[in-house]
């Protein structure tokens, strides 16, 4: 599962976002999952960097790569970045034909959807990327995106056309509606909605208290500082509402292992 | 009986109070969960050993998030000794990795003697558990919270307390936060210890400048990583001039020289932490690495223990 | 006399033991010469202070080399406190550096405590020197070579005869080498010191694994640079907290960000020691990195002392 | 005199070994001085690698870089490099318009050819570079080196045309004499021969040993792992003969400031 996969492209969207695709063979990938990435063969950054796979290539563009595993179902996976600090900045710097430490595809993912249920995605800023496949799985709903400012809604660009109604609100009303995303959420929901929500925490928190007030099931993708991924190092808790009749009646979940996809309902948020 | 034929040493093999393991390389505690979480990543048979998550005698919630942070060339802790407790070990994890072909050591903590005591007893029976590593980096509740691992007589008391508690061999996990490790080391001796693994992480601490706030909720944190590489090489030196038992050397193992660092320095065996959560199976690529350098320099493990020439 | 024209105290201001600096960043002994070497590369006068390279009373060659050793995000030293001795530097180096106009500190060690009173007493005089800084982390040759600074009896007895032989400033640099940093704080303010600075290097050793033989020509020697930040910050933190005496601290600070670390955990004051070996003028960048943050948050050095929240 | 140098040229000469050049202006260089490269702005490596200055350049190629003090000399340096670890594999994978950070020149070279000299130049492997702005600047006398097998003697191409006679030694006789440079040494020399000497330590010793014996003057460039290159972490240390005239009467020498070339009868070689 670990791979050393040649980068494909490695482009920039926007100032400071770019769009990395890694030619390497992957088991089928649920909406939801994520990759750790080495960023760097030396020791500082030591630790890999958690990433959404944004989609999944069928075809690899340039060099194609001898990786294993020859039934895997597709030859590559693409990811969206944003530069927020010391990893992401060397990531930025890498170049087509360098290769790059994978592992995963980690974690559980979406649920699949419910009979009748009717989807609502909310994405706020890069929160978006880790929806692209769950978009195109849907093929229908609505996709609410949040931003700071109309700069971000390059973001957008691949979701047209994949059959959501897409609605947009910003923090300065440059795009959209002015304000927050989870102002538009309020007058999306029914109880048949099931809420798709990747972005902020506060804005992840909103979410759930807004869909279960509304009777609405919520799914929030959750992140925190990893080590390593794999449920082992027990570095990426969360506070979980403890459930009685569960064996171990845990406190904690394990972002990499037992996410990062939770039912909103299922964080005690104030804890977090 | 058919005749003697001799059987030549494989040039990795060591011994630790009386268990043969095929190769001086281990996972650490902490690092390796309960085994099993490691199987698609690895054969687990090529490992010398796999010491397991610290056990307690109930199971522990951990501490709240975040509980880890990067820092230069290694990062902080702060689990908090989560875990599923010894019987769920018995019961749950032991048996997923008990025939993996490879050592199962079972790390062991407490905050009082007692925990520590009832801890050993019930992993004494357990099949498939080959030795105990009683860690002593823990706050001893009824002194106070002051850790057994940085007073020596505390150190004493437990490690006494679990050699009285098992029949399997005890291994004592040293505390780096000691001004002179060679006490520690005799105080683990003198409580019947059949060998001593070092290091345990440093206490650390790293401050979010913006928030004023320490990162990790629990303020400080255990620091591990090549970071540390250089002060747990110099404690295993000395702990291993001073020691009459076996040492494990531990702290900051990358690859098989780093490795190589701590055998040379005095170390019998040595355990990979930190490594493994970059690199799943970086324990058996020290391995590999330390069987081709042995027989490049066609040596064996045997003769590079405390091979160290300071003159 | 004219009006008086209350001033504002400017953001970056601190005081000491009576002595004002005009930013609180200070070069950490050992790593910036007697001053004069980076004047080629710097303002000097940009500077809070400058420690100058530890004094003896009688000039020391140093150890043989290798000297050093780089480690995994830091450096081993050994140097052997190599210095020109008191009286050369007083004669020699002082009168370059005195009218730089920034304080300079003079660091100061021995083998005895007499060899300490001495350094002190010669010191006393020299136009120029703001205060002495003294190094206790050095072997006690009378007390069978343990080390000033891991024993809290030693410590004391350093600190007041040095308390003693001089009516300059004096701050005690601690070394980590000990259990519980708070007891050797103690110990030098009850001794008498006006302040304490740490953390110094940690012991720690590299080993070339092909000529199985430590890489310093001493074996151990001194860890310093980034790698060992964390451990500095939560000294720096326990420190404050046990001291009632202003707190300097360092350890692997490469940028203001780092500064702040430590000015958050309770420092008064920071020093900047290998930082200055890659960039010469890291301690000046660090020093404006520090104005930047102030003006950017609206608030001051002093205002930042101590000011982390861990609840 | 820290200077952002853009790389002009990272070229592999030959497997494991590169021309590194650097559009920086630097005062005027001397023979045998050095610079000090930051490999990585992050902190692992953390420490500055020593090179020494192979050749200034008159004329930057490629983009020219705005650098500080104009009444420098030069705009560019050259560095010959061999991949021996971590730094400079690091190095090796930089491209041109990347920029590194430059310490130097620093040290102090080979002082100026005393009067009717008559000079030898020894070099052993990549111990040849710091000799070449020397070999310019003398432009006669005779060039000894030594090198493992021919595929080294590539290294001698710049070498040839200045005016100095060039002879080999291979230790596996692929060019050349079979055998080692000091062997050609012994025959080369007159009292009045003045020897400049780089390569590994084994060789110094020896050359000086050889000169010695001839009563001709050897100089030689020493390395040793430094941490600051300007002489004040006194981490590059080697034990000189004690001087009981000198001043301070020091055993150590710095090889940065002290250096890194010294006369072959300082040096203490059997507590170097
Ligand atoms: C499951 C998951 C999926 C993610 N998907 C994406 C994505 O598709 N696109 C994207 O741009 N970012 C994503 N992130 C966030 C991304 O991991 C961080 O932005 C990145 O790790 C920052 O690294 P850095 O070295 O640049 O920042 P630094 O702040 O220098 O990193 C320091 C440490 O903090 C950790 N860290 C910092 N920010 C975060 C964060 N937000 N979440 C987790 N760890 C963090 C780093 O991993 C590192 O260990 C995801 C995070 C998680 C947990
Ligand atoms: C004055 C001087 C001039 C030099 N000129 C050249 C030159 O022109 N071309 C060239 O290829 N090399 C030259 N060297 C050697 C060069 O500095 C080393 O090869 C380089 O530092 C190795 O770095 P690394 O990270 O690849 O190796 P590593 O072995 O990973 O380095 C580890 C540490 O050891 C130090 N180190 C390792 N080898 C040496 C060495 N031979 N000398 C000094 N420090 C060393 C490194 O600087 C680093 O601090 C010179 C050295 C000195 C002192
Ligand atoms: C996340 C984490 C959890 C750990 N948990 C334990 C533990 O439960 N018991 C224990 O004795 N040591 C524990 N350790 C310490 C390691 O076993 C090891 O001693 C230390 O990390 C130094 O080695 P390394 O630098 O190779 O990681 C833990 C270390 C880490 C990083
Ligand atoms: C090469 C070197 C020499 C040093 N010499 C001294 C010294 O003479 N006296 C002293 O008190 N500390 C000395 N130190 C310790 C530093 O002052 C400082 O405490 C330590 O290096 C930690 O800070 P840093 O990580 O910023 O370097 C020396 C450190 C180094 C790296
Ligand atoms: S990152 Fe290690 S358990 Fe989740
Ligand atoms: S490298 Fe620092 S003194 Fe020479």
């Amino acid at each position: 599962m670990e791979i050393k996969a040649e980068i494909i492209h490695n482009d920039s969207m926007a100032k400071g976002y770019f769009k990395l695709g890694l030619a390497c063979a992957v088991p089928e990938v649920r909406p939801g999952q994520f990759v750790m990435l080495r960023v760097s063969d030396g020791l500082d950054p030591l630790l890999r960097r958690p990433f959404g796979i944004y989609r999944t290539l069928g075809q690899t563009r340039g060099r194609t790569l001898g990786t294993r595993g020859s039934s895997s179902k597709s030859k590559g996976i693409e990811v969206l970045y944003r530069v927020v600090g010391k990893g992401t900045a060397i990531l930025s710097g890498k170049r087509p034909g360098e290769t790059l430490g994978v592992l995963g595809p980690l974690g559980n993912g979406f649920p699949d959807r419910a009979e009748g249920s009717n989807p609502v995605l909310v994405a706020g800023g890069m929160g978006i990327a880790p929806l692209y496949l769950l978009a195109r799985r849907l093929g229908e709903g609505t996709l609410l995106f949040g931003a700071r400012s109309k700069a971000e809604t390059f973001l957008l660009k691949d979701f047209r056309g994949l059959g959501l109604k897409i609605k947009t609100a910003t923090e300065d009303g440059s795009a959209g509606i002015k304000g927050l995303v989870t102002g538009l959420l309020e007058n999306e929901l029914t109880p048949e909605s099931i809420v798709y929500a990747c972005g902020p925490v506060g804005m992840l928190k909103a979410a759930a208290a807004i869909s279960g007030k509304a009777g609405a099931r919520c799914l929030v993708s959750l992140e925190r500082s990893m080590a390593c991924g794999i449920g082992v190092c027990l570095g990426c808790a969360v506070r979980a509402k403890a459930h009685k009749e569960e064996k171990e009646n845990r406190f904690y979940k394990m972002v990499c292992s037992d996410g990062p996809v939770f039912p909103g309902e299922e964080i005690d948020w104030d804890l977090l | 009986m058919g005749p003697v034929v001799k059987k030549t040493k494989a040039a990795t093999e060591v011994t630790i109070a009386g268990l043969k393991f095929k190769n001086p390389v281990m996972t650490a505690s902490g690092t390796f969960g309960y085994g099993a979480e490691f199987a698609p990543y690895m054969d687990l048979g090529r490992l010398g050993g796999i010491v397991v998550k610290g056990l307690s005698l109930y199971p522990r919630q951990g501490n709240p998030g975040p509980r880890i942070a990067e820092t230069p060339c290694g990062m902080l802790n702060a689990i908090g000794l989560q875990n599923v407790g010894v019987d769920d070990f018995i019961e749950r994890k032991l048996p997923l990795v008990r025939n993996a072909g490879t050592h199962i050591i079972a790390n062991i903590f407490g905050e009082t003697v007692e925990d520590y005591m009832e801890v050993a007893r019930r992993l004494d029976g357990a099949e498939g558990v080959s030795a105990l590593e009683v860690n002593i980096s823990c706050p001893n509740v009824k002194k106070g919270g002051i850790v057994f691992g940085t007073d020596p007589q505390e150190a004493f008391k437990v490690v006494s307390a679990v050699r009285k508690s098992t029949s399997l061999p005890v291994i004592t996990k040293l505390s780096p936060n000691v001004t002179d490790i060679k006490v520690m080391v005799r105080a683990a001796e003198d409580g019947g210890t059949d060998a001593v693994s070092l290091i345990n992480t440093i206490t650390g601490m790293v401050i979010d400048v913006e928030r004023r706030r320490p990162v990790l909720a629990t303020a400080t944190g255990g620091l591990s990583g090549p970071a540390i590489r250089p002060i747990a090489v110099r404690m295993v030196w000395q702990a291993a001039q001073a020691a009459s038992v076996p040492v494990i050397g531990m702290g900051g193992i990358m690859s098989a020289r780093d490795a190589l660092e701590f055998i040379i320095a005095g170390a019998t065996a040595v355990q990979v932490g930190t490594a493994s959560f970059i690199e799943p199976d970086a324990a058996v690529k020290v391995a590999e690495g330390l069987e081709e350098y042995l027989s490049k320099n066609e040596t064996t493990v045997q003769d590079l223990i405390g091979s160290l020439r300071t003159a």
